[in-house]
């Protein structure tokens, strides 16, 4: 018996036995399509349809949404979707491709809608049968988030919505849209209002969605453009003026620092990035690699910036470690916080240095067959901008950490 | 010896560089670059060299290609300096042609003997572009690697990563006989000559393997080791030339986004968080282009010292082009991660530039070669 | 096996290391420290050892010299946890004592056999103190170097580095015998022994020669690589704990001077060219102390792992170190710089820790060597 | 017949003749103590004395001052100061002590005191007979030099003055101070004023001069604290208010960017720190220091970081040479602004690279006998903190490049 199972309640206890037996039993079939790493990278409809096969069926079997409530199309237990996703996890099932609904407007519609609005969107969240994209960044508004402009105009019990968004992931598969604008252009903060609106049943109408192509030449992130979309007033969630708070709740989540926890799946799509570590990429390749007569791997100084590597990455490993441990934390964000910083730099310093070690064949890209790991490198250099830049760029987060765990003085 | 204070870049190396920004930012503009490279975003696009011939044309009329040939073969043997500051001007516009190539190749085949290398030079002052093809599949130019063989007069075997390889009319090979390596120069039209482009990540240069099956070729050199050791300062500073120009763009490109772009109702340039960075980015394209200057010097003027200074510039300009790229993305943040921002097509070339002819650290080995000694 | 999701790191390891914070702070606040350790600025003044034998007394007596030490010697055999809990506390303070050289060589003794381990042990006990003796003139402490002969039961020779030599009733000494190396038990005050300080940088610490003529000893091992292959993860642990607390404070100490301290009408913290900085340190920080509880626990429930993230730990506590205390001076301005201001405390004993048992590039290599395997 | 000496005018080139004939027969013997390894740190009584006979000697022989007008002593000459500097170095002549005097406050007094405070102040000042200090920094003014609190209150055709300055160097041997204070706290930069005061001639009545203990031990640096000095108000230089820009006079020939050129000697005492580079010090260490089995020089790593320091050596004194070219400048502030920090954090790096070649020899110091180059590296590392904080933090030198160079704007 795992530690773990060793301190459940019986409920989760009874819970676990449910999750083991129904997994036992109700594996997938194998994809009929190559799964993408992650769930944000979904490109076709047979990628999506596989997945969203799957998590309808672990949603049938309760394994999703278990800690909300009933009406909501939860399952209703306590504390209970760790534990399915721990066992999922066991067995490799694959991701969940609602990712965005389930992890960030699942607990902001649950905490801020009105009660028919959960009750009309959550259950087919949970199922996955409608995929959700989150409305955020704005061309003018990247780190500095409350400077969003898109707008949203009273009209009777309608609002009418224009603006821009960017970076909005799955906004091609998406039913609806998390959505932060603003409602009051004379006040910051206090400006801000949060909606879900519907994007599918739109397109072509008030909503156009544009692949965005990114600095590798890859598509896969969106423009979403608003021109006077029509929304009723019930999609508001909270009050109006109060989007920055209900869109810190979202950022709670998205964090993993939020109150629900996010259902996740064993990710069998991304089974080999789970098993080879970053750095043991790095090792690998430094074997593979002829440099000055000798492979890289023999080289002094690759070792040792190869080691730099693996240190910073088992120091990140364990941090998130101990950042459980609480006789081994002062303050309780001080290591949360600096997750997305330290394993965004990580992959960008690491992919840099593989480029390196590959000296003349980095120059090789994806479509040149001699290029080592299939130009896999350099395009995870180009990539690890995406993550050192979204969600907050770096530097934010290095004011967020002084600011609130240091408790040194706003830089603004 | 007393050096030239001004590292040999008097009034016509400043006029000659003058003309050559002008040409570049009249005929190149970014956005234009921009329309002629990037116009496919597709990373399986086809693999044709995007440039213009006829802007290519003009510079070889304009002498570029033979500045660095001695006035006995034609050319108008200028120094190194005037070169250096020739490529960076290039390197600014990320321009796309075989000028390096072709340069370089007038280097090598100025450090050969004989009338056949003459020839060769001649050929490029008729208005030839050419290439050096001497990597091989590993990536490696070390003097003595090489791919190619050579017997009874005819080359067979392929060289890896030749630059321009699309763009120019003949390849200066090295090929081994089973002993010594020398250099022939090769048609690239010749019979037996294929040329398979590779598809790389920069989008203002070619790059492909160079098959050559039974190709008559004319030896120019029988000691290719000779010939590279007297050419690889002048080959290592001006590849570092370009890298500073382009480094230089991105800088000044970065700045002015930091300068207007808002966040948190303040410029982006208010933080320090942004502006340090640009400064260290300034301070270390100042290093490169000192010692890229330097070397340029000391290849006319002390030719003991211009592998130590070249292979200084080389490694500083590889760091420098690493950390300018990084920033110039991280800074415009998410519109610099699109395709549709210029930056990412600097980035990209920097991104070339840094291994070409031997990384960072590559250079520093060779510098504690130098300056140490040999490793026990 | 299954690792403890806490490291180890319990109920009461946290009460250990709580009353051992409260003892520090209690008994050797900072100004107190500076009054002990730096009333003489003079470098060249006298080498006695500057400590508290009283409150040394006391920590014995709380058994903190013998946490570690197996209950089959009259030891609390706790685990590696709670040992690094302590030794990060005595960091924090900068304390001066023989605490780690004592802990280390009850880590030492326990991994030999026999009843003579045994009874030194059993010295540590009853209260002695010790250090380990085992590092040559060069500075190197790898398991087959020593200065030191034996024959027929009597050491000569000398061993260099000893730390808190003036402060330690007991030496535990490596001497070769022409052969492998052994371990010996020797007291300070045998005759033959001799202690001749060294004038080091660090203020807290004291180190000597400590030569032998002729002396008798006990031979605790006669396979000395074997017991330091199984000390060395906990060895290179301890410092690291050391090193954390040590950073912790020059962190905390720097942050509230940039609260406070004005420049341009701005607290200091309110610039990023500081308070960014300041947030790396905290993430080495952070990182060094993940991975010094990680090498605890592995000491205790994994010892196959335990080397690896051992050298990890004191790797990057080394390179934490340097960059906390080069912050801790240059934040602190003018003030930082002078001898009145105690962060240059720290700094030395950082510095001085930097080096002990090996600096980051030396573990990093050892890494390399456990993980991808020898170089060629 | 050198470069330089081929675009003499025809007074330079009978000057420089003048010059090679008199130090011909005029160096200086040998000094009968161990010199400093710069003026800033002269010691001793009989180091002072010294040098001071060789500056005078130089001065009477019509090489120190050359620019200077006649009335205020100096030779009248134009552009000649660098004539008569290249050739004391030529012949490697000992440094002139009164180095503050020379290269601060003769400009300053020059462009901003009245003519009779020019004749009877810098005669003394060229000869070396007055040895001049600096009273800038405060205990509450780093950095930010414009937030000095030393007062002067007028009181009559006198000014009253209170205050603290710290770091002043050679105060412990000057005659004069020039000094930056406050005559109105209610205008930062207009509430301030520039006077030269009497130090000597006030020592143990209005005037306290107390040595500042370094990290490292040393002393050398001196504190001054002003009580109720009285000083006549032809003292003050340039108007009331007006100390910033006279400030800026002197900082301005501090870094080398004034209008006059400060009269500079071979620096004898010097020339083992002339003739060995810094990175060259650096591999003397490696190849004497073992390291696991071999000499440090042997390591991959250690070369590739002492290769890395040579490399930012090289390209410091090729930026140099380089920043008095102009084809090859674009701004003419942008390498003089990067000196202080390059220098400053090159000596920082270089020394720490050493302290870790060391290894545990490292720990030694100035005192131990055992000590690898007598202590010198851990010592010099420490003291690398004085160039990095002094004259502005380099995090100030960043503003200023970022904001003057880059045009960025200004971040406070």
């Amino acid at each position: 018996m795992s530690e773990s199972a060793r301190k459940d309640t019986p409920e989760q206890a009874e819970f676990r036995q449910h999750c083991r037996d129904w997994l036992k039993d109700n594996q997938p079939p194998e994809p009929p399509v190559r799964l993408p790493v992650s769930p944000l990278e979904i490109m076709t409809e047979d990628q999506l349809h596989y997945l969203q096969d799957w998590q309808k069926a672990a949603y049938d079997a309760g394994l999703i949404g278990c800690d909300y409530p009933v009406e909501c199309g939860g399952a209703g237990r306590s504390d209970c979707q760790r534990i399915a996703n721990a066992e999922m996890k066991v067995v490799k099932t694959p991701f969940l491709p609602n990712v965005i609904g389930l992890g960030m407007a699942a607990p902001t519609v649950f905490y801020h809608a009105q009660e028919e609005v959960k009750q009309q969107l959550l259950p087919k969240l949970f199922s996955g049968e409608e995929i959700w994209c989150q409305g955020f960044s704005e061309p003018g508004a990247g780190s500095d988030l409350a400077s969003v402009q898109t707008f949203a105009e009273k009209d009777g019990d309608k609002w009418i919505i224009n603006g821009h968004k960017v970076w909005t992931s799955l906004a091609h598969f998406a039913e609806w849209m998390i959505l932060l604008l603003r409602t009051d252009k004379s006040s910051k903060y206090d400006g801000l209002s949060y909606f879900v609106v519907p994007i599918r049943s739109e397109l072509g109408k008030s909503v156009t969605v544009r692949p965005l192509i990114k600095m590798t030449g890859e598509t896969g992130f969106n423009e979403v453009i608003f021109d006077n979309l029509v929304v009723d007033d019930s999609y508001r969630l909270d009050e109006v003026g109060k989007g920055w708070q209900v869109a810190m709740t979202t950022l709670a989540h998205e964090r993993g620092a939020g109150q629900m926890v996010t259902p996740s799946s064993g990710g069998r799509g991304d089974e080999d990035k789970q098993k080879a570590s970053l750095t043991g990429g790095l090792v690998e390749l430094a074997q593979n690699t002829t440099r000055a007569g000798k492979t890289a791997a023999d080289d002094a100084v690759l070792r040792d910036r190869i080691v730099q590597m693996m240190i910073r990455e088992e120091g990140f490993k364990q941090s998130n470690r101990r950042s459980r441990v609480q006789g081994l934390i002062d303050h309780p964000m001080r290591i949360p916080l600096q997750n997305k910083l330290l394993s965004s730099e990580l992959m960008q310093d690491a992919a840099g240095l593989a480029t390196e070690i590959e000296g003349a064949q980095g120059s090789l890209y994806m479509a040149d067959p001699n290029a080592p790991a299939a130009g896999h490198w350099p395009l995870a250099y180009m990539n690890s901008f995406g993550f050192t830049i979204a969600a907050g760029a770096n530097e934010v987060q290095r004011n967020i950490l002084g600011e609130r765990v240091l408790g040194l003085p706003k830089s603004k | 010896m007393e050096l030239p204070s001004n590292f040999g870049f008097g009034e016509e190396e400043v006029m000659l560089r003058d003309s050559a920004a002008k040409f570049f930012a009249d005929n190149m503009p970014v956005d234009k670059l921009h329309a002629l490279v990037a116009d496919d975003s597709d990373p399986h696009k086809d693999l044709a060299a995007k440039w213009t011939p006829e802007l290519w044309q003009q510079m070889v009329e304009l002498g570029w290609t033979m500045l660095a040939v001695p006035e006995s073969a034609g050319g108008m043997g200028m120094g190194a300096a005037a070169v250096a500051g020739l490529c960076e001007q290039a390197g600014k516009a990320a321009f796309p042609s075989p000028l390096l190539s072709t340069i370089n190749c007038t280097y090598l085949l100025a450090a050969c003997e004989g009338s056949a290398a003459t020839e060769a030079l001649e050929a490029v002052v008729g208005g030839s572009a050419a290439s050096y093809a001497g990597i091989n599949a590993a990536g490696s130019w070390e003097y003595a690697d090489t791919d190619v063989m050579v017997s009874g007069g005819k080359l067979s075997g392929t060289a890896a990563f030749v630059q321009d390889a699309q763009k120019v009319q003949y390849f200066l090979v090295k090929a081994a006989d089973g002993g010594q390596s020398g250099l022939y120069w090769v048609a690239a039209d010749a019979a037996g000559v294929t040329v398979t482009p590779d598809a790389i990540v920069d989008l203002t240069r070619d790059q492909a393997r160079v098959s050559f099956d039974g190709v008559d070729a004319v030896q120019v050199s029988a000691d290719a080791s000779a010939a590279l050791a007297a050419a690889m300062p002048a080959i290592l500073t001006m590849v570092a030339a370009d890298m500073v120009g382009a480094g230089e763009w991105q800088l000044q490109t970065t700045v002015e986004y930091a300068q207007t772009r808002k966040q948190f109702e303040r410029e982006l340039g208010f933080f320090q968080a942004v502006k340090h960075p640009l400064v260290n980015v300034m301070i270390d394209i100042d290093q490169t282009k000192s010692l890229v200057y330097a070397a340029a010097c000391a290849i006319d003027h002390d030719p003991e010292d211009a592998a130590r200074l070249a292979h200084m510039a080389k490694a500083s300009a590889s760091d420098m082009a690493g950390f300018a790229s990084s920033r110039s993305v991280q800074f415009h943040g998410g519109i610099g991660f699109t395709w549709e921002c210029y930056i990412h097509m600097y980035f990209k070339r920097q991104m070339h530039n840094q291994a070409l002819w031997g990384d960072a650290a590559y250079h520093r080995a060779r510098i504690a070669e130098l300056v140490i000694g040999a490793a026990a």
